[in-house]
């Protein structure tokens, strides 16, 4: 148990020896800061200058408090990456700072400048004022960063619910529109539910082990031979339920179609992205590290978990005649591959997973851009027979547009295809050669989805082609395609350099404190309270 | 009779797994989505219930603060969750979590 | 960062394409589409000009390449060799032998071809574009030496003709479009897992190795030590005198410690490779099959599996064609060029360098089966090609059965039915990419490929109808035209060790000019119908797509010993490396002079002795 | 001299090179004089090296030209080099002197046709292939010419191509043809398997290493080459190409479909002849009984026909099927004796009916004709020469060879003699009959068309039976009723006006009519019985058949006994014409199934446009329905249960929940099976 609870429960301890003092390393919470600075800035300030008549800049805020978010990881990154000093927790061992955990963080920022970019324009076309989306997202964000950075179950649960509650509102956010009600409402309802199971879960590990906090429990776990692990082991289940339902892993994805297809587009592009990389963050976290000695009993549910989500998503997908139902289907479909290299459970794994995320953050941040742009007001306008034309009217939207979805379906020379690459071969590394086989399929299956998207741009005869219509496409979303499109295709060119990251960003559950933190002796002026 | 009624930890448990059951089957059966609501903070408060016996078990003292943590999550939710809420109720008055049904498939 | 890293790109970039043609052969058709892309879309006359500049400008190089090819060597020729991808082995590899160069030279010429001889109805820019792509694609497989490298360019030829067709083809190119890529994709998707599989196999052979070698020099120095001790058991190690010998000594034993260090250090760990060569070399993937139970087969089986499957979705096997008569019948003329010239033979050739060289003993196991599919397609898409109405999805039946042959050729494992099978692939991409250009001329003229609607081509249009003539009959396999010499070695070598398939093979002559000469006979003979009447005849420009093509099509025919030349050596050497690594063994055919000596005549003598 | 026999191919090929690029420049009569150069040019040089041979010693009369290395693979490897060697020349002379002949009898007979300069590109690459087959030095190469002359033939008898029933026979002859050309490729790949070579000459030629083969091998590598032969050279069952083939041009029924390329497949026997000998006797056997049945079954044909051509092919297979009968019976000697004398009457008879249609205004029909003796003299006689040639009557040439082939016959088994005699008779008899039908008797030319039928009961023809049913194929009997006949249609031929008065033809068409005329009558001294100084072509051919040549033991008398019944036989035959068709006193008897051609054809056209195309339908469909239908089928699977589970997304918030509680409860279950105790 971390000592931050230890402080604020020091009243009840009946011999207070010792005041606990906690190792606060602010500099390694500087993205959390960052980013939840960020939003009360915006917060303060659109209250107290109402600059309504500059929304752009509500825009720029929120990617410069993503990029300072980022920034200020860079030299966490060179430290845990320098040998003599390597990763290390503050708060009292409830938050870690190791490779993954930054990794994850860029990437999530990543997200967050790609979804405000794309807020922009939408929101002026929406005629929607105020900076809350910006706030929103960029707590959610925090919380998302905060659970790539757990140590602590308690402190996990805190980061899902800060990312969950923001992208509730953030789901329900465009008023008149019925669709992105019920979006909200179906989200909220099934997202509490589960979460509910999760701090179930949570209760049940904390009993079974004595600690919430995940160094404890590994190396609780990792010593001691339970005699009797249904607690711990129904823990487990509750969580991977929790984490499930974060990543839409079937059966626990049924709100995604509905979501995807209700709330706005800007909005799914930050689900889809940055929620997922947060959720799979926290999953490796837990499962990886935290349950790393019980793999054998986590791995093949996993594994089942994993074809059913390829196959079911794919499948489901193909039917379809929303292209945002479509994506929310084809995301299910990628959950099921991410899955494919968390169940692998080895640093292989882990890199084709991390790898996976950051690449699918931009292809799918850029497919939902591309789908933010081409409706109409109202956010109407996602059937697949809505597309028709787009090769005529905006022929490099349609071509940024198929280069996303080729990405997905994973043909070389994209991030997607070597996505799929790495997470095949850490699967056929680690034994599961069948899910390997099964994960092609399934790509190959969805890759029809990807395809139909096509056919509607590309391949409309010319009589049924709509009128032409003018397209604009704004300048943050401009930007934010441009970005989108450079990482797709210079990821699959050359991958190492995406990929030598993800391969530095193992992550680990150390107990040490920064020792930096050490080497600068706190304030001697905090006296414990009488 | 009385050792058979002696109420051990294990009883709060089973208490909270019961709690958690209701509030899980309660969110299945009803249609309100205030109910709804109520069922999921039934459940959290479950759970709260559980984590303060383990803490009591385990004579570990954690395991409570972790219920303040959860009381300002529920608080947190139902705001989010009222608000949601409301703004649907107010174009359609007597929705229910079944009328909700425009996005399927 | 990053710009460090590009920027040793770029120089080692330039450097590669100073010492490979072969790079620049893939970049150029590229560079092609970007600058395709990048002109404007007002200036359409430039986009047909660029695209024929740099696909000639491929053409160029790929000749140059033929040029300089090493006659006598039979391996790999211009290589490049550069890490791509450092953590998993992938390298920027290409080569050509005998057995890819002409394929590499097919690839090159066929597309300036396709592009001078078809002007797309809308849209040029990004037909262009796709065609470029498509070509790069197409020469990346040939020359690929990587697995990886491989398997990159045979998925992405697919995007370029899924846009082709589904953009540019006739009525229902949209399901043919998605057909063909979704078909094609199952079959290669298999393979990736079969790549990965494969690579992984390598790296546990060569960790076995590594591991053995460990203990070799383990138990060298110990045995070393071991010598050092018991000479020196006889000293009193207590007495000072001989503290002097005990110094030398330890600091002997240190030495070979040292060393032994040392060795252990340099042999390193073994690490993932995809490398065609290093893997096909060291055979460290064995079949270890032993038991007769047909389904308990080693791991070496299950990848050729694999990537058999993939490669007979694209060549196309039966019964794994039915994409094909689809594609090829709505793609637009220039993509069937491309799609039965060039793509192919990815399947075919996929079959010779991957199938063959990879795994020699699990293609020995597959060969029955495998000869039995192709003389299937042989007399399957011929029977099945008389029957239809449609002119192009009559050729494209064609393919099936030509391909048969060469898959046959294949898999009799024999040095002439190899070498006629690479010779095949070149002659069918010659013959049925004119033949599907001719069908696009008519297709220009009459708006229609129904064989019914067509009628006395021939008086309307006597030049078309004598080129078709040609090509038809190279198609047959008439001697002294290209078809023929490669069907006929395709033939003789099967023979040797497919008798009575072979025997079957080569009644699809038969049906092949059953099928030809009866469409021949709708489309250009009889006395032409009002439609038919005013068919223009085959202009300047057209004569001059054709004329190269034609004289490919008598030059190879009636010399194809430069080719087979080149040939040769890959594939001898190819099915050495078959008998090194297998049970299989070529059966000897009696040379000229030593008849006697030949098994086969022993017992023919042995028999006509027993005659008199 | 011997090294330029090269040149006796290339004559031809650059002939048509210069016609294919400049054919039409040259126009009429240019280019028909081009290639007639070009052909006469092949038949000086032909002389050239068969005089170089003469002169050179007995047994070093072959000679072989390498020009380069067509197809090296591995130890197979296969030249293009020309033999000259006895029998190659033989059969070069004759193709490149007879092809010349009908060269120059095609200016004038192709004379106006608007594909004048087309006609020639044909022909001499034609003679090339021809020339190929019989000179090339390997198996191969003759394979090369073999097919070389199946296309030509295609395109020759699919001519004038807006007839479909010229298109259909040609396909017809070029289909049929491959048949018999995949005995041929399988013979090729057994004996390379067996001898690790292909050609035919030299130390290590199939030639001389054929006596190393085992006799299994042996006769499979005969008997395969004999279905090629079969089908070239139009035996049972492949001969049903050759009678439709008469709608090509009737030069080219003279040159292809009667003296040069129709022999080819005696000649690749005759060539082969150490692996004849090497395998199982009843391989010979069975090649006599097919050649002697195909000759028989064809000369019931024959006497049944009224098309002045059909007669002419039927006879060719049947004669054909004599040279097989030789073949069979050892008699090389005779077999390539009666290959040539019949090359000279068969051609010079096949020209003499184009002169006849030619003269008639393309009518083709014999109960049309009658009486033309006195109008085209020349043609006439010239036509007598070669009836009398083919019916046996000494002296003439195919008395002699025919004779050879009988004797030999005896010698084998009086049953093949038997059936051969009958033949002879047959033969005999039919070919009257044309003379006297075409020649002799009333003018039935000259009528309107409704008064000819009337003519043609007069003329003894069973009258009520469609005029051109004649047994072909369904589509060539539909152009032939149709009025017009199936060969000269083109409006261009220059004989607008039909049925005018019949002319003797021009000078172009009777000097090679006289030639030939000469040559059927002397022809017969080629291979004189009298004496062994006489056996001309045996002593010349020996060195090629090494000894293979039967050995006969039959007296002197039963030689003239054979002879003198032959010749019986053939007066009977001419002697029933002449009642039934000269004086009519005896009603003809003319089986409509003999016309039919035993419904053979027919029944192979039934077969294949009935059944056979049901079976390629059926595969058809069977490839759309069954293999592509899975494929789609796999395609709709997939997409149903798509739509199935799309049924659980219903929507309500509450099922979604229910389905994550189900979810929950699996997870439970599972980890709670993975619980220790």
């Amino acid at each position: 148990m971390g000592s931050l609870l230890a402080l604020l429960s020091q009243p009840l301890d009946d011999a207070p020896t010792e005041i606990a003092r906690v190792d606060v390393a602010w500099s390694a919470l500087a993205p959390i800061l960052f980013l939840i600075g960020g939003a009360m800035v915006l917060l303060l300030g659109d209250a107290l200058t109402r600059l309504r008549s500059a929304r752009g800049a509500y825009a720029i805020v929120a990617t410069v408090s993503a990029l300072a978010a980022a920034i200020s990881a860079l030299p966490l990154w060179s430290r845990i990456q320098d040998a003599d000093r390597g990763p290390f927790s503050t708060l009292g061992e409830a938050v870690g700072v190791d490779g993954f955990s930054l990794f994850a963080t860029f990437v999530i920022c990543a997200a967050v400048v790609l979804g405000a970019l794309l807020l922009d324009g939408w929101l002026r076309r929406e005629g929607m004022e105020g900076p809350e989306p910006y706030v929103l997202t960029l707590l959610s964000a925090s919380g998302g960063v905060m659970m790539a950075s757990a140590n602590d179950l308690i402190v996990m649960f805190l980061g899902l619910e800060i990312l969950s509650i923001a992208v509730y509102v953030l789901a329900a956010m465009h008023l008149r529109k019925i669709t992105s009600q019920e979006a909200g409402v179906k989200y909220f309802v099934l997202g509490a539910f589960a979460s509910a199971f999760f701090l179930y879960g949570i209760a049940m590990t904390y009993g079974a082990t004595g600690s919430t906090n995940l160094v404890d429990i590994s190396a609780f776990l990792s010593t001691t031979v339970l005699t009797d692990s249904g607690l711990l082991l129904a823990g487990a289940a509750l969580l991977l339920v929790g984490f499930a339902f974060k990543v839409a892993a079937v059966p626990f994805h049924f709100w995604t179609p509905d979501v995807y297809q209700g709330a706005p587009s800007p909005t799914v592009a930050w689900m889809a992205s940055g929620v997922k990389v947060a959720g799979f963050a926290g999953l490796l976290r837990v499962f990886y590290l935290g349950f790393g000695s019980y793999q054998l009993d986590w791995q093949p549910i996993v594994y089942a978990i994993a074809a059913i989500t390829m196959v079911a998503g794919s499948v489901l997908a193909i039917v379809q005649t929303d292209v945002r139902r479509m994506l929310a289907y084809s995301s299910i479909n990628h959950a099921g591959f991410v899955l494919v290299g968390v169940q692998a459970a080895s640093e292989q794994g882990v890199e084709a997973a991390l790898f996976y995320l950051a690449a699918y953050t931009f292809m799918v941040a850029g497919s939902f851009g591309v789908i933010t742009v081409i409706t109409r007001r109202g956010d109407v306008g996602t059937g697949l027979d809505d597309l028709r034309g787009l090769s005529r009217d905006r022929p490099l939207l349609a071509l940024t547009f198929a280069l996303f979805l080729l990405a997905q379906a994973g043909v070389p020379l994209t991030s997607g295809f070597f996505a799929k690459f790495y997470v095949i071969t850490a699967a056929v590394d680690a034994g599961s050669t069948w899910l390997a086989v099964i994960a092609m399929v399934s790509a190959v299956v969805a890759a029809f989805l990807y395809l139909r998207i096509i056919v509607s741009m590309y391949m409309t005869s010319d009589d049924e082609l709509p009128e032409s219509r003018s397209i604009p496409v704004p300048l943050g979303a401009g930007v934010a395609l441009a970005l989108s499109v450079v990482v797709t295709i210079g990821a699959g060119i050359f991958p190492g350099l995406l990929s030598d990251r993800a391969e530095d960003a193992t992550p680990v559950l150390v107990r040490e404190p920064d020792p930096d933190a050490v080497e600068a002796p706190p304030d001697p002026g905090i006296q414990p309270a009488p | 009779m009385l050792a058979i009624a002696e109420v051990t930890p294990a009883w709060y448990l089973v208490l909270g797994s019961l709690l958690f059951t209701i509030g899980a089957v309660g969110l299945r059966v009803r249609r309100n989505p205030l109910v709804m609501f109520m069922c999921v903070e039934l459940m959290l408060n479950a759970v709260t219930l559980t984590f303060v016996t383990f803490s009591r078990m385990l004579e570990d003292v954690h395991g409570q603060t972790v219920v303040v943590f959860v009381l300002v999550v529920a608080a947190a939710e139902v705001v989010v969750g009222l608000g949601i809420m409301v703004a649907l109720l107010r174009k359609e008055p007597e929705a229910t979590a079944d009328d909700l049904t425009v996005l399927k498939g | 960062m990053l710009p460090s890293i590009l920027a040793s790109e770029v120089a080692h970039g330039g450097d590669a394409i100073q010492s490979s043609p072969l790079t620049a052969a893939i970049l150029l058709p590229f560079i092609g589409a970007l600058v395709v892309a990048l002109i404007p879309k007002q200036r359409s006359e430039l986009h047909r000009l660029t695209a024929l500049l740099f696909s000639a400008g491929t053409a160029a190089v790929t000749l140059w390449v033929l040029a300089a090819f090493d006659t006598s060597d039979a391996g790999f020729q211009f290589e490049v060799n550069r890490t791509w991808i450092g953590e998993f082995g992938i390298s920027w590899h290409l080569g050509v032998d005998g057995i890819s160069l002409f394929l590499v030279v097919l690839s090159g010429l066929l597309f300036p071809l396709a592009i001078l001889a078809v002007t797309p109805h809308h849209d040029p820019k990004p037909y262009y574009a796709w065609l470029l792509i498509l070509q790069a694609g197409c020469i990346g497989v040939f020359c690929a030496l990587d697995l990886f490298v491989f398997f990159v360019m045979f998925e992405i030829v697919l995007v370029p003709m899924y846009f082709l067709i589904g953009g540019w083809g006739y009525a229902e190119r949209v399901y043919a479009a998605l057909k063909f890529f979704i078909f094609t994709m199952l079959g290669s998707a298999l393979m990736l897992v079969g790549i990965v599989s494969l690579a992984f196999l390598h790296r546990d052979g060569v960790d076995d190795d590594l591991a053995q070698q460990r203990e070799t020099i383990q138990a060298e120095a110990e045995q070393q030590i071991a010598a050092i001790a018991a000479s020196a058991q006889s000293l009193d190690l207590d007495d000072p005198a001989n503290q002097g010998t005990v110094d030398v000594l330890s600091a002997q034993i240190n030495e070979i410690n040292a060393e032994r260090d040392a060795q252990l250090e340099e042999l390193g760990e073994a690490g993932l490779d995809f490398d065609l060569v290093t893997i096909a070399e060291s055979q460290h993937v064995e079949d270890t099959s032993t038991s007769g139970n047909p389904l308990d087969w080693g791991a070496a089986r299950w990848i050729f599996l694999a990537f058999a499957i993939a490669f007979a979705v694209k060549v196309p096997l039966f019964p794994l064609h039915t994409w094909l008569p689809d594609a090829h019948t709505q793609a637009p003329t220039a993509g069937s060029v491309i799609l039965a010239g060039v793509m192919l033979k990815l399947g075919t050739y996929g079959f010779v360098r991957f199938g063959l060289y990879l795994f020699p003993e699990a293609t020995v196991w597959f060969a029955p089966g495998m000869v039995t599919l192709g003389v299937i397609g042989i007399i399957y898409g011929a029977v099945v090609a008389a029957m239809q109405k449609d002119l192009k999805r009559l050729v494209a039946y064609s393919s099936v059965a030509h391909l048969g042959f060469i898959v046959l050729g294949t898999f009799a494992l024999t040095t002439q039915g190899i070498q006629g099978g690479v010779l095949q692939m070149v002659n069918h991409g010659i013959s049925t990419g004119a033949l599907f250009l001719l069908v696009g001329m008519i297709y220009d003229r009459r708006h229609t490929r129904e064989i019914a609607k067509l009628k006395g081509l021939q008086k309307s249009a006597p030049i078309l109808a004598a080129v078709f003539t040609v090509v038809m009959l190279s198609s047959i396999g008439l001697p002294g035209l290209n078809g023929f010499a490669g069907e006929f070695l395709i033939l003789v070598g099967s023979y040797l060790t497919m008798k009575w398939w072979t025997v079957v093979a080569a009644a699809g002559v038969i049906l092949a000019a059953l099928y030809l000469l009866w469409a021949y006979q709708r489309v250009f003979h009889g006395e032409p119908d009002e439609d038919n009447a005013d068919v223009p005849d085959m202009t300047w420009k057209e004569g001059l797509v054709m004329a190269p093509l034609l004289g490919l099509i008598v030059f190879l025919g009636v010399y194809p010993k430069p080719m087979l030349e080149r040939i040769e050596p890959s594939v001898d050497q190819l099915v050495s490396h078959i008998e090194d690594h297998s049970d299989y063994r070529q059966p000897e055919v009696a040379e000229r002079g030593a008849a006697e000596e030949g098994g086969a005549d022993g017992g023919a003598a042995e028999d006509d002795e027993g005659g008199h | 001299m011997l090294d330029l026999v090269w040149l006796i191919p290339a004559l031809p090929l650059a002939g048509f090179l210069i016609l294919l690029v400049a054919g039409r420049r040259l126009g009429e009569p240019g280019a028909g004089w081009l290639a007639t150069a070009a052909s006469a040019g092949s038949f000086v040089v032909t002389v050239g090296v068969f005089l170089a041979l003469l002169g050179e010693d007995h047994h070093h009369r072959s000679h072989v030209v390498t020009l380069f290395e067509w197809l090296p693979a591995g130890g197979f490897s296969v030249d293009v080099g020309f033999l000259a060697d006895p029998l190659s020349i033989t059969m070069a002379l004759f193709v490149t002197g007879i092809g010349t002949l009908i060269h120059l009898y095609s200016i004038g007979y192709m004379h106006g046709d608007a594909g004048f300069s087309r006609f020639f590109v044909y022909l001499n690459l034609f003679i090339f292939s021809m020339l190929v087959l019989v000179l090339g030095d390997n198996l191969l190469l003759t394979f090369l010419g073999w097919e070389g002359v199946g296309t030509c033939s295609y395109f020759l008898i699919s001519f004038w191509f807006t007839k479909d029933a010229n298109a259909s026979a040609g396909k017809k002859a070029f289909i049929t043809n491959r048949i018999g050309d995949w005995g041929f490729m399988v013979a090729m790949f057994v004996t390379f398997a067996a001898l690790g070579t292909l050609a035919y000459s030299g130390e290590n030629g199939i030639l001389e290493q054929a006596h190393d083969l085992a006799p299994v091998t042996a006769t499979a590598i005969a008997l395969l080459l004999f279905v090629g032969a079969c089908g070239k050279s139009a035996q049972l069952p492949l001969f049903v190409w050759l009678p439709d083939a008469m709608a090509g041009p009737t030069p080219v029924s003279a040159l292809i479909h009667a003296a040069t390329m129709v022999t080819s497949g005696v000649y690749l026997m005759a060539r082969v002849n150490p692996i004849l000998a090497q395998s199982y006797d009843w391989a010979p056997t069975l090649i006599a009984w097919v050649g002697v049945a195909t000759a028989l079954f064809a000369a019931t044909i024959a006497v049944a026909q009224t098309d002045i051509k059909k007669v002419l092919a039927y006879s060719t297979v049947s004669q054909l099927g004599y040279m097989f009968l030789a073949v069979g019976s050892g008699a090389y000697v005779a077999a390539v004796f009666h290959m040539v004398t019949h090359a000279f009457f068969k051609a010079l008879m096949f020209l003499g009916s184009g002169s006849v249609i030619h003269g008639m205004g393309d009518e083709q029909d014999m109960r049309r004709m009658g009486g033309l003796r006195k109008l085209m003299p020349i043609t006439a006689v010239t036509f007598i020469i070669g009836w009398l040639a083919i019916a046996g009557v000494p002296p003439f040439a195919g008395f002699w060879s025919k004779d050879e082939i009988l004797l030999y016959a005896y010698d084998k088994s009086p049953a093949l003699w038997a059936v051969g005699l009958l033949t002879a008779l047959l033969t005999a008899f039919y070919m009257s009959r044309q003379v006297f039908m075409v020649f002799f008797g009333d003018e039935r030319w000259g009528h309107a068309d409704d008064a000819a039928s009337a003519d043609v009961a007069a003329a003894g023809v069973p009258a009520g039976e469609p005029a051109g049913d004649t047994g072909l194929t369904s589509e060539h009997a539909a152009s032939v009723e149709s009025g017009a006949d199936p060969v000269s249609q083109e409006p261009a031929h220059g004989h607008e006006g039909a049925h005018a008065q019949p002319h003797e033809s021009p000078w172009l068409m009777t000097l090679p009519l006289v030639v030939l005329a000469g040559l059927s009558i002397v022809g017969g001294g080629l291979n004189l019985p009298f004496t062994s100084d006489l056996h001309l072509l045996e002593r010349w051919l020996e060195p090629v058949l090494e000894g293979n040549e039967r050995v006969i033991d039959v007296a002197t008398g039963t030689k003239v006994g054979l002879a003198v019944v032959a010749v019986i036989a053939g007066l009977l035959g001419i002697a029933a014409a002449v009642a039934v068709y000269l004086q009519k006193r005896v009603k003809p008897v003319e089986p409509q199934i003999l016309a039919e051609g035993w419904r053979f054809d027919s029944s192979i056209t039934a077969f294949a446009g009935g059944p056979g195309r049901a079976g390629f339908e059926a595969v058809s469909a069977f490839d759309k329905q069954v293999v592509d239908g899975a494929v789609n089928g796999v395609a709709h699977l997939t997409r149903g249960s798509g739509r199935g589970l799309r049924l659980v997304q219903t929507g309500f918030v509450r099922s979604y929940a229910l389905g994550l509680t189900v979810g929950v409860v699996a997870l439970l279950a599972y980890f709670l099976t993975r619980v220790s105790f």
